[in-house]
């Protein structure tokens, strides 16, 4: 799986996009322009990417509360995302679900959840749908290190195992379950050894770095599609950010974000290598970097100014045909 | 054309006729087949379910569409919320509705509400049959009647059918509603036989039935306590009494306009419920008439209902905690 | 002696209370201390849970009574109960009351039914408390109001206090009481001050309060809408219509007594719950009116609540989701 | 921890207890005299009797809906375990559990639990007691292989191993689930592999072997109570009758329950086994024998001749104080 000179760009422009987009939403909940429980995904972003960019429109993506990034990956439109966060009717669900919420199914994207592992045999049901159907297409599931310890991980990669469904379970390890870290609450290290008490494989992938995640991701997804059953991937990352806007951020050194971000930073360790492989030059990036300032700018413009849902929305949308 | 069938024999039916119609409709759950899969041994459809619901669909549909599940609920229904909102249509077994305690996130989370977070661009049409009720000597936690529970859900549809016609009726047409419908089954009628018609027929959600014209007063039933309002009833009538008997049949949504239209005949109500009293659909049928019916009542509304009890074991016990005739009979006596 | 806290502040102060007289009692709960143990890099207490409601305990009374979990809800309940039946008196956090999706079984079946099931020989002194409500932009899987889910479960309390010392006295009477209560937290009313008793005291389950005293219509409210109610109530007065407000306080036991007893001062009422329609306290509060208040009933009972729907998310939907005292208003317009 | 002929006799009785009383209810059933569902322990007996051999009054049992073989073995009086089958006033619980849920705290027995795995959680939480209030008591719990599929296993395993809980988890794996063989439904064969999730001590051990339970399960004991936290021991077992009385058993081969009856019979292996050590004699053991026929012979009549509930005790024991 060599990646081309369009991968690596449109690899840089979604990482970028997501980067830019957090920290755009930031500025805009300081600015008091927005609500919500917002968990921002700034640090992970070659997870989402790294991964996404094996998929098509056959293939599913399921997420969790901390969403936006695996939404960009998967190609929902940045506009409607925006939109949505403000609440507005051009939103990707018309206003009504939410960062926690954000679901474009054109576009294969099952949802974000936020109900922590939920998503998980969500994820096994869409590969069944794959699997009876014979879509070709397989199913992702990302989740955080908080999550392996609820019983629906347990429950759903057994059931995607002796079932050998299509799938893949992406698990972003960034070391905390919101102010609590994962020591406290999880005996092993590696989570991948958990795929273990399902026969499964279990691989490692540096979550830093989008050609590791790209090249793992890649043989497990194969393996899906191949019809070999599913593979849990741990993907030892780090988020930048509070655990949603607003974390005081009072359970964690500043200097170990620092860290993270100095030296691991998936941004500028794609650069480097990019640019090593010779495919693409920094101006092409620096390119990108605008391109992406003014999409946001632009989608920010555009949800500031979009209208609210109406009030007969809110009773829309509970059944099919009311 | 109709013939006698058991009410589980008449579920039975519309899950061949529903997987025949629709290639995307398939059936999972802890033994559905049980042992599916043993083919070589001959073994392939040991069970067919703990009430033989399901006997003979693996056989017929093989095991990709019908699939015994790991004993892992959450599971089961969290993959058939996956898999309805992805294409297809599938009918997962929660084996006692009392297992909703390690499965309601699915249902209360996820499929009730994904197509309103979505902004309505997505479809859940799933449906979940469940045993539910008392009378089977099974004790606390296996035999509730949480079906209040899910039908104060927005997003969820809940039917509870009382008689095998009903039964094959409403289950077609729960598998084909595009939205999640959760499908109870009483288990101490499972057994019961009724005339049920041949072929493909859907009873819609939403609307009850009259089973029994009266003048003088309104018992309305759900399930297993239709049948107990019906023997009231006939008590009732060789005291000169005449009531007249609804079956809700759908719980969500609840056939308001019906029992309006039976509280204007009559100006007097009971509600029997074999669930316990505390916020369920005895108190729902109560509260509409104290308000949109308030005008047609010329009594207090009477609630025959379990106690709020987990059900006991001792048969003796059980038989009280169930609704009984004789005590719709002392609710009806109230009201004249 | 008291002065003004805020509610979360009272709530704080009573588990300070409860931990300090019995060391039995244990907190637990996912980011109860947050961070809670690496005192050595000095973070001890970083989030004393998402609303600060718990900080201050574990620098107290030590990370063995004070625990932050897994993000694992079914063992957090389960465990709670098992403790709570071996000897401890456990206070668990369900962060939100949402999540009781992924962990009903320990209450429904575990918690409500052990000492039904075990002959009386148990006792299970649990208190869980949880945040719920909407109101705070958290939209459709973190603003349910699910506590007529657990007041329609035998064996269970629930409890849901409208004001910081109602709060505090609630708090301290549900853990040191012996069966097990859920305790819910009005997401909205966290930062609300009011005046609070200091020491320790208890406000006895299972009674409601008059708020305001009136003689047209009576108001019923739980929570967040006891102040939708208040605010409807002065409107109103302005109109020269007088309305009596009674704050439930308790779901399960709800004091059926306070409200027959404002029905029939006043003969009109009003319940308002932000809880969806089907299966709750408004439809149990009406049913009681047309039961056994059928007498005193000069007009139909009129319900108040959200609408059958997920909470929204985008704030113009959310705010008319949510009881408005102009709904009430209208509600009350229409019984006079 | 080497056995007495005290040991030898007490054990044996109980196994034998466990068997007979078992093989009664299917008497019982078959005359039409008993109601309700029973699910029988017979086969599995040297597990029950294996572990609770190293409990005392401190410590507490967990069980399931197998659960006549554990009650037994923690001490439970059998005359009132038969009469709460009978749903009598003098049962255990007054006639109000039943079968799946007998309990008795007095001596630490915590409750059969009709919910799959929804006991385990409530084993780590009595353990959380003990380990609190310093009582020196251990927890034990057990399960099916069938349950090690739920996700409260899993949550519940997590909890105590991160706490070091003093709580040992016993998996009875008895290869099926009602009639759901387990390798359909499981994609391992040795669950005690599942302790690795939880970097947990996972051990098997012969579950139709008497004297291999109890040397496996008292090291896991004596570790739990030493304070080095839980172990998750899996016993390798069989039933010999249905999932419960009245199953066909139409899912598994006759050849296959007869061979394990012939040739791992726990009451024979211990028989044998136990006369070798040349600390009893078989008169010893046909003594036990009739005292054991003796025993449920006066538990049935008396069972039978017990009044039924009140009803009103149908509305007590709701709440506490009513
Ligand atoms: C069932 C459930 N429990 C708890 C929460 C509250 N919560 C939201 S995010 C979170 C932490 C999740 O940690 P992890 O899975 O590691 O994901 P991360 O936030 O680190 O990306 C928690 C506890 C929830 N939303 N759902
Ligand atoms: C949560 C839940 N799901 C399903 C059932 C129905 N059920 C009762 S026993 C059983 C099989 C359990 O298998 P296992 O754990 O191996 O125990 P065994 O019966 O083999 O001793 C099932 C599925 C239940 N009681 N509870
Ligand atoms: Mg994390
Ligand atoms: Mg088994």
């Amino acid at each position: 799986m060599s990646l081309s000179r369009e991968d690596l760009i449109d690899s840089y422009r979604q990482m970028r996009t997501i980067r830019r987009f957090e920290e755009r939403l930031v500025d805009l909940v300081t600015a008091g322009k927005l609500a919500g429980f917002l968990h921002l995904y700034a640090g992970q972003e070659a997870v989402a990417v790294g991964v996404c960019q094996h998929l098509d429109d056959r293939d599913i993506v399921n997420s969790n509360h901390r969403g936006h990034g695996h939404c960009i990956a998967k190609g929902v439109d940045v506009h409607g995302m925006m939109a949505e966060l403000f609440g507005k009717s051009t939103g990707t669900c018309k206003g009504k679900g939410g960062s926690m919420h954000i679901a474009d199914l054109e576009r294969g994207m099952l949802g974000a959840n936020g109900i922590v592992g939920a998503g998980i045999p969500l994820t096994a049901g869409a590969a069944l749908t794959a699997q009876i159907k014979r879509t070709g297409g397989v199913a992702i599931g990302f989740f955080g290190d908080g999550a392996t310890n609820e019983g629906a991980f347990h429950e759903a990669l057994n059931m995607a195992a002796i079932w050998k469904l299509p799938a893949v379970f992406v698990c972003e390890n960034n070391l905390y379950g919101e102010a609590t870290p994962m020591e406290f609450v999880t005996p092993i290290t590696d989570l991948a050894n958990r795929a273990a008490s399902y026969n499964m494989p279990g691989v490692i992938a540096d979550g830093m770095n989008f050609f590791d995640v790209y090249a793992k991701s890649g043989e497990a997804i194969d393996r899906a599609r191949r019809g070999d059953g599913p593979t849990l991937i741990e993907c030892k990352t780090y988020r930048y950010m509070g655990h949603y806007v607003g974390d005081p951020l009072t359970y964690r050194r500043k200097e170990e974000a620092e860290e993270w971000r100095q030296n691991r930073d998936c941004l500028e360790t794609f650069e480097t290598e990019a640019l090593e492989m010779g495919l693409i030059e920094s101006d092409d990036l620096r390119q990108i970097d605008s391109d992406v300032e003014a999409l946001l700018e632009s989608a920010v413009v555009a949800a500031e100014a979009a209208p609210y849902p109406n009030p007969e929305d809110l009773l829309t949308d509970v059944y099919v045909s009311e | 054309m109709s013939r006698k069938l058991s009410f589980a024999a008449a579920i039975n039916e519309a899950l061949f006729i529903a997987m025949e119609a629709d290639p995307d409709v398939i059936v999972m759950g802890e033994d559905v087949a049980g042992g599916g899969g043993r083919a070589e041994q001959g073994i392939e459809d040991a069970w067919g379910g703990i009430m033989g619901v399901t006997r003979g669909l693996i056989k017929a549909f093989g095991p990709e569409r019908v699939r015994d599940t790991p004993i892992s609920e959450t599971a089961i229904l969290g993959a058939a919320v996956g898999a309805a909102a992805t294409g297809l249509r599938p009918v997962a077994e929660l084996m006692f509705m009392d297992f909703i305690g390690v499965s309601l996130d699915p249902l209360l989370n996820q499929a009730a509400k994904l197509r309103y977070m979505f902004g309505g661009k997505v479809r859940v049409p799933l449906t979940v049959r469940t045993s539910m009720g008392a009378g089977a000597r099974a004790a606390a936690q296996h035999s509730q009647t949480l079906y209040g529970m899910t039908s104060s859900i927005p997003g969820l549809k809940t039917v509870c059918p009382s008689n095998p016609a009903d039964a094959k009726g409403l289950l077609l047409a729960s598998i084909r509603d595009d939205n999640p419908v959760i499908f109870c089954e009483q288990k101490t009628l499972m057994f019961m036989q009724g005339e049920v018609p041949e072929g493909d027929y859907e009873i819609p959600l939403g609307k009850a039935a009259t089973v029994r014209e009266g003048s003088d007063v309104s018992l309305i039933g759900v399930g297993r306590t239709v049948h107990t309002a019906v023997e009231a009833a006939i008590a009732l009538e060789a005291d000169g009494i005449s009531a007249e008997v609804i079956d809700l049949r759908s719980l969500s949504p609840m056939d308001e306009e019906a029992i309006l239209a039976t509280l204007e005949k009559t100006g007097r109500l009971v509600v029997i419920d074999e669930a316990t009293p505390r916020c369920g659909i005895a108190s729902d049928v109560a509260a509409l008439c104290v308000d949109r019916g308030f005008d047609f009542l010329n009594a207090p509304v009477k609630r025959v209902t379990a106690p709020h009890t987990p059900v006991p074991f001792s048969p003796v016990l059980e038989d009280i905690f169930l609704p009984t005739p004789e005590r719709v009979i002392r609710a009806v006596r109230e009201l004249l």
